[in-house]
């Protein structure tokens, strides 16, 4: 039996294993669902080669599925995200109801998520769409909060999405008879111009709503806050990604045969650029960390799809970089506040303050995943904004590259009210029976942070699987011209060498820290965040000094002709327009007979009159 | 100016059986009234006569009566006339009616001789903590607290202060210029 | 080992001179503006004096470890500024880290310290600091939109993103870039105002309403790294201006020279101005600066 | 060369010294009238600057304690709590008769009379106010003190912080501040 089948089945028996489980006990139920995620992680990376592939016929149709450098790419990131958010729900979820339901829906995504990257033909491709749409929001779901509000945006926004991908499925089908992925790219330059131009656009649409571009995203903040933290960071880490898999085969191997295909270029960089600045700018406006936190993966997805919109090797090869380190800092931080969330049961700025000291391996997690955030050398985030930069000068985008920059620099307002928000501050008495999360929630996160850490000196180890993905779309190999193990070259120069900048950093930094330390070491006292310079007053036990309540307003008052309106509010007018004009049509339905008569004898007459054209 | 001042007489006279007058040149009327007439006098003179604004509430310790003097001073931005309510409170056991209900800045005022003078207000909610800080004293500015045997008992004093001697004597011995015998009264 | 002994002597040689330097500019920041209101005003050499004071506090508090590090965050943007920005023309005495395309990094790079004493001032607790804080990233936002316009006009009119090759650019046809490309010369300069943080856009740390900002909780050790490496910072950022608009420097005399008369915008800017709001400082930035960098990218592009 | 060397340690503390007393950053904590009096001494009639002397936002900062005019109780409470906060070197300059031997309020129920009971006063400066050219002088005489070693009054307060607390403690009986363990 194929080795690919064997990891589907794992996983699928998995999954049912502990939904069953769940009824005889919570260690047994525990036990499958790691064993399961365990056991797909090491099967898939050892026992499947990038190249293997399965086919079969299923009702008349014929089903391919298989591996190629691409998938795998993306699969590494499903799959080491999955397992460091399995071990981190495992803790998390500990001593909630229901929890048979929630693995189950976790590795079911997981799978369809793995069946997505491995299908090498539609039907299976769109089965496996839907599987994840459905899995993801049944975990949307899961809370019951807000369910009728959030739940209902994402599923009709997918449902959208999954129509709009139906009918080009269906367009390609009629056009030459075959459901195969690599036969519709390969015919793809033969159709005619109005295909050539649709079918991009509903694939596209469809991924978008995923990957939770601009005027598509309205789904994204509450979803992604409704659903636990444990699969936030896979749903904002991995599954958004789904959609940026797609987009970059659509733009690669269909967009670029277009003649006018700069003109789709062009508007979906914008449109990235779009979505980044105002994810940006509504992720500072918010007060809940997951709100802030979702807002910020609408506007990070912003720069993965103007990069792959852009489309330059050096930019295909950023976004691709880019998306696997969202992952990782996104995962952290999504980690990080569901850690905070279960230890002190609020997520706002404004409750919370000063946690540094209760809880400083999540604080240290968090600040790695933010600086890679915020992409400031030397960690990873660098790494691939230098080289999203760098390619959008070089393919003459400049006002694109002012936008990014904008949507970048605003980041750190966002990333700095995170840090402060939760960590920083006034230590309050309310928090101070506070504890640091269990082991089981730590590692992950630090796990995850380090991968940013190693992967701004070393960016070598991604890029390498990076370009062999990209040599798959039909990239030259960029191996050569554009990079070698943590050299990144600049097209216009000569190398860049990152690690004695890196050690530079390093080293500055601990000198002069360890000239802090050892001057004055015995004059020098910690005081408590009560013996502030605040006027000779001494602020007493319960008085709240904490700086957190409109934390930006002067910078929100600035931008403010921009966030007047938000975009859900456009959705609302236009369904409450289509309303009206549907309660003005109902209107020739006004229960009379007489006019009934009439209306059979208008549709009469104008059979007549036309009858020829219709089925002449 | 008479006309209206003589009205307002006329009004108060007739609501109030026990305010008892006392006319002052310019735009100023004085009334006594008893201590239980306080909000009602002073809810008529600013629902019914407009006399919107409340200037201060002012207090005088009459030790030898052994009683407070309480002042409330009213003033109509229409009239431009202003009413001064005298009530007197029993020194041994001063309670009054509190009235910042009527007009919100009250409130500081009436704080503020509770923590001088100690006079109680019935039902005014504030912290008992006003201007003094850790007071453990008899309210400080009623006339029997001797504040200068306070102070010595409380604060160090540097020997060898020698200004505190009569400095009258020393103008009049400077300049020549001879001081009336009211201001001689008042000396040390 | 031959290498990194060389880039250490190069970075201590550089931050000597620039710290003296700087240095002597805040000093005599301090004496012009005295002049300006009519006072004698302290000697030239006054804030030596400060510097080695708070060098030489005996004792200092901190609040816990991000504000212990906080300095030491800060100290590293301002000597890895120096590393990467050439000092003269040619690396001979100053040999350094500069790379081609290091504009991007030396743009993060340049937030990484400001951002580190962020998390320092927040620690400590005392609400001025956090209040500074938002206020100094917001007016960021705001100056930095002229700067990478201007920096980006740069890099596409010369197709380069690397300061050396502007430098020696500027030597092989003499004509310094503030010349060729005025706008993104005016764009830069403008966004300077706000980098210096001088008076108009000096609400960050105003002594007054927010009791110096995010330095109110620091003393003694700490404020003497900060006020070191602001110093440091201030001369690293002039030297950049220098070095992309001003042709470079062949000397360490010309080099002083012409930082001086760029120290004089900001500081004579700010000493006959008052003090904008945070949202209009903002708003400031992206109004003429901001269109002088576009003019600059549409003379790049177009011309 | 040994840094616990004297010879060298005195070349040190002259060195120090030097920077210090023409460094002194002020806290005017602005009790009674004198703080009118240091508008003038900042500015440019009297340009105190010129000595080096330069205003301080907050207690963490700076070097000079000025207290311009009586202290009542409540103030004094907040004043050594701002004294606490500052950083060793640190100087005291009381203004005033006011904080020599309570001046025009040596009667009063709520002002001390005294200040050097309470915190470790390194110059006082008479006049009621002094003005300008007086406060001058007295810093003048701080800078004098610091170079000869002999402005210690931060240590006179360590070393003698019991006499201190007694006194303080009599006065302010509500004590509530954080501890003082230098």
């Amino acid at each position: 039996m194929n080795m690919i089948y064997i990891v589907f089945i794992v996983l699928l028996g998995g999954a049912l294993l502990t939904f069953f489980a769940n009824r005889i006990s919570g260690l047994l139920r525990d036990t499958f669902f790691l064993l399961t995620i365990l056991a797909t992680t090491v099967l898939f990376f050892t026992k499947i080669h990038i190249g293997d592939t399965v086919s079969f016929t299923l009702a008349g149709l014929n089903l391919k599925w298989g591996l190629d450098a691409f998938g795998w790419y993306f699969s590494l990131i499903v799959l080491g995200l999955g397992t460091m958010a399995a071990f981190y729900a495992l803790s998390y979820m500990k001593g909630k109801d229901r929890l048979g339901y929630f693995y189950f829906s976790f590795l079911i995504s997981i799978l369809s998520m793995l069946g997505i990257l491995m299908s090498h033909d539609l039907v299976s491709f769109f089965i496996f769409w839907e599987v994840m749409t459905w899995s993801s929001y049944l975990i949307v779901i899961y809370s019951g909060r807000n369910v009728q509000k959030n739940g209902i945006n994402y599923i009709l926004l997918s449902a959208l999405g999954a129509y709009a991908m139906l009918t080009a499925i269906v367009m390609v089908y009629a056009n030459i008879h075959t459901l195969s992925i690599s036969e519709m790219i390969n015919t793809y330059p033969q159709f005619s111009h109005v295909q050539q131009v649709w079918l991009p656009v509903l694939f596209l649409m469809a991924f978008s709503v995923k990957a939770a571009m601009m005027p598509l995203h309205v789904w994204a903040p509450g979803a992604y806050s409704d659903a636990p933290m444990a699969y936030t960071s896979v749903f904002s880490g991995a599954l958004s990604k789904m959609g940026i898999y797609g987009m970059v085969i659509v733009f690669v191997s269909m967009i670029s045969y277009l003649p006018d295909d700069t003109l789709f270029k062009e508007t979906f960089a914008w449109l990235g650029a779009i979505t980044a600045i105002l994810g940006t700018l509504w992720a500072i406006a918010q007060d809940d960390a997951r709100k802030l936190l979702a807002y910020s993966s609408i506007a990070q997805l912003g720069y993965i799809i103007t990069g792959v919109a852009v489309g330059t090797d050096l930019a295909m090869l950023s976004a691709l970089f880019l998306a696997a380190l969202h992952a990782l800092f996104k995962g952290t931080l999504f980690m990080a506040v569901g850690a905070i969330e279960r230890q002190t049961g609020t997520v706002k700025f404004t409750e919370v303050t000063g946690l540094i000291r209760k809880m400083p391996w999540t604080f240290i997690a968090s600040l790695l995943a933010i600086i890679a955030l915020a992409g400031i050398p030397p960690l990873g985030g660098f790494v691939g904004k230098w080289m999203l930069y760098e390619s959008l000068i070089n393919s003459n985008h400049y006002i694109l590259v002012i936008a990014i920059f904008f949507a970048s620099t605003a980041a750190f307002l966002y990333c700095y009210k995170f840090l402060f928000g939760f960590f920083l501050g006034q230590e309050e008495k309310e928090w101070e029976n506070v504890k640091e999360a269990p082991a089981l929630m730590v590692l992950p996160m630090l796990i995850l942070a380090a991968g940013t850490l190693v992967l701004g000196t070393f960016p070598g180890i991604l890029l390498k699987p990076a370009d062999a993905a990209m040599q798959t779309l039909g990239y030259a190999s960029t191996e050569g011209h554009l990079w070698s193990m943590s050299i990144l070259f600049n097209e216009w120069g000569d190398q860049v060498l990152l690690r004695p900048l890196v050690y530079a950093i390093a080293g500055t930094f601990l000198f002069f820290l360890i000239i802090l330390t050892v001057k004055g070491w015995k004059n020098t006292r910690y005081v408590s965040t009560k013996d502030i310079s605040s006027s000779g007053e001494v602020p007493l036990e319960y008085e709240n000094l904490t700086f957190s309540v409109n934390f930006y307003q002067p910078f929100l008052r600035a931008v403010g002709p921009v966030m007047k309106k938000r975009m859900i509010y456009y959705y609302r007018e236009f369904g409450s327009g289509m309303e009206a004009l549907f309660d003005y049509s109902r209107r020739i339905y006004n229960g009379n007979g007489q006019t009934y008569a009439i209306y059979v004898m208008i549709f009469l007459v104008i059979i007549l009159l036309f009858k020829n054209s219709i089925f002449g | 100016m008479e006309e209206i001042k003589s009205t307002i007489i006329q009004r108060i006279k007739t609501h109030f059986s026990d305010a008892t007058e006392k006319e002052y040149p310019y735009n100023r009327v004085d009334f006594s009234v008893k201590k239980e007439t306080i909000p009602a006098i002073l809810f008529y003179l600013k629902d019914e006569m407009g006399f919107k604004h409340l200037s201060h509430i002012s207090c005088i310790d009459w030790l030898e009566e052994n009683e407070f003097e309480v002042v409330f001073i009213v003033w109509s931005p229409t009239d431009k006339i202003k009413v001064f309510v005298h009530t007197r409170v029993d020194r041994e056991n001063p309670v009054m009616d509190n009235v910042d209900m009527i007009w919100r800045q009250a409130n500081t005022y009436e704080r503020e001789m509770r923590e001088m003078f100690g006079i109680q207000f019935t039902g005014l909610e504030a912290p008992e903590e006003f201007l003094l800080e850790d007071w453990e004293g008899p309210p400080p500015m009623r006339r029997d607290f001797d504040t200068e045997a306070y102070a010595t008992n409380t604060y160090w004093e540097r020997p060898g202060r020698e200004d505190a001697k009569d400095i009258r004597e020393t103008i009049e011995k400077r300049s020549g210029e001879i001081l009336p015998d009211f201001a001689k009264k008042y000396t040390r | 080992m031959q290498e990194i002994l060389q880039y250490t002597w190069g970075a201590l040689v550089s931050f000597v001179v620039a710290f003296t330097v700087g240095i002597t500019y805040m000093g005599l920041n301090r004496k012009i503006t005295a002049r300006v209101q009519n006072r004698i005003g302290p000697p030239w050499y006054q804030n030596f004096f400060d510097v080695l004071k708070l060098g030489s506090k005996e004792t200092s508090i901190h609040h816990g470890v991000m504000q212990h590090m906080g300095p030491a965050f800060i100290m590293v943007t301002a000597v890895m500024s120096l590393l990467i920005i050439p000092i003269l023309n040619d690396n001979r005495f100053f040999p350094n880290l500069n790379f081609h395309g290091d504009l991007v990094f030396l743009l993060y790079i340049m937030v990484f310290g400001p951002l580190g004493m962020a998390l320092g001032a927040g620690q400590t607790g005392n609400p001025n600091s956090a209040i500074g804080v938002t206020r100094g990233l917001s007016q960021m936002v705001g100056f930095e939109i002229p700067w990478v316009m201007a920096l980006v006009a740069l890099m596409i009119q010369y197709k380069t993103t690397s300061i050396v090759d502007l430098m020696n650019l500027q030597a092989e046809t003499g004509r310094w870039l503030m010349f060729t490309s005025p706008f993104a010369f005016l764009a830069a300069v403008l966004a300077m105002l706000g980098m210096f943080r001088y008076a108009p856009f000096d609400i960050v740390g105003a002594p007054q309403e927010l009791a110096s900002g995010p330095m109110s909780e620091n003393g003694g050790k700490y404020l003497f790294v900060m006020m070191s490496a602001g110093s440091v910072f201030a001369f690293a950022k002039l030297t950049l201006y220098v070095d992309l608009f001003m042709g470079g420097a062949n000397n360490l005399i010309i080099l002083v020279v012409k930082t001086f008369i760029l120290y004089l915008i900001p500081m004579l800017y700010g000493i006959v101005s008052p003090r904008y709001r945070t949202e209009q400082a903002i708003r400031y930035f992206w109004g003429w600066p901001s269109l002088f960098g576009l003019l600059a990218i549409l003379q790049a592009v177009f011309l | 060369m040994m840094i616990n060397d004297k010879n060298s340690q005195k070349i040190v503390d002259i060195i120090q010294n030097y920077a210090r007393k023409h460094s002194l950053w002020i806290l005017a904590y602005g009790t009674g009238c004198g703080a009118i009096e240091i508008p003038p001494t900042m500015t440019s009639r009297y340009d105190a600057e010129r000595l080096g002397v330069r205003g301080a936002a907050t207690p963490r900062q700076a070097d000079v304690l000025l207290i311009t005019g009586y202290l009542t109780t409540k103030t004094l409470k907040r004043v050594i709590r701002v004294y606490e906060q500052m950083q060793d070197p640190k100087y005291v300059i009381g203004f005033g008769s006011c904080t020599i031997n309570g001046g025009m309020y040596w009667d009063s129920y709520n002002t001390i009379k005294a200040l050097d009971r309470y915190l470790p006063v390194d110059v006082f400066i008479n006049g009621c106010m002094p003005r300008p050219e007086a406060v001058l002088a007295g810093f003048a005489k701080l800078q004098e003190l610091i170079q000869a070693g002999k402005a210690d009054g931060a240590r006179k307060y360590k070393e003698n912080l019991e006499w201190y607390r007694a006194n303080q403690k009599k006065v302010i009986p509500n004590w509530r501040m954080p501890e003082y363990n230098w």
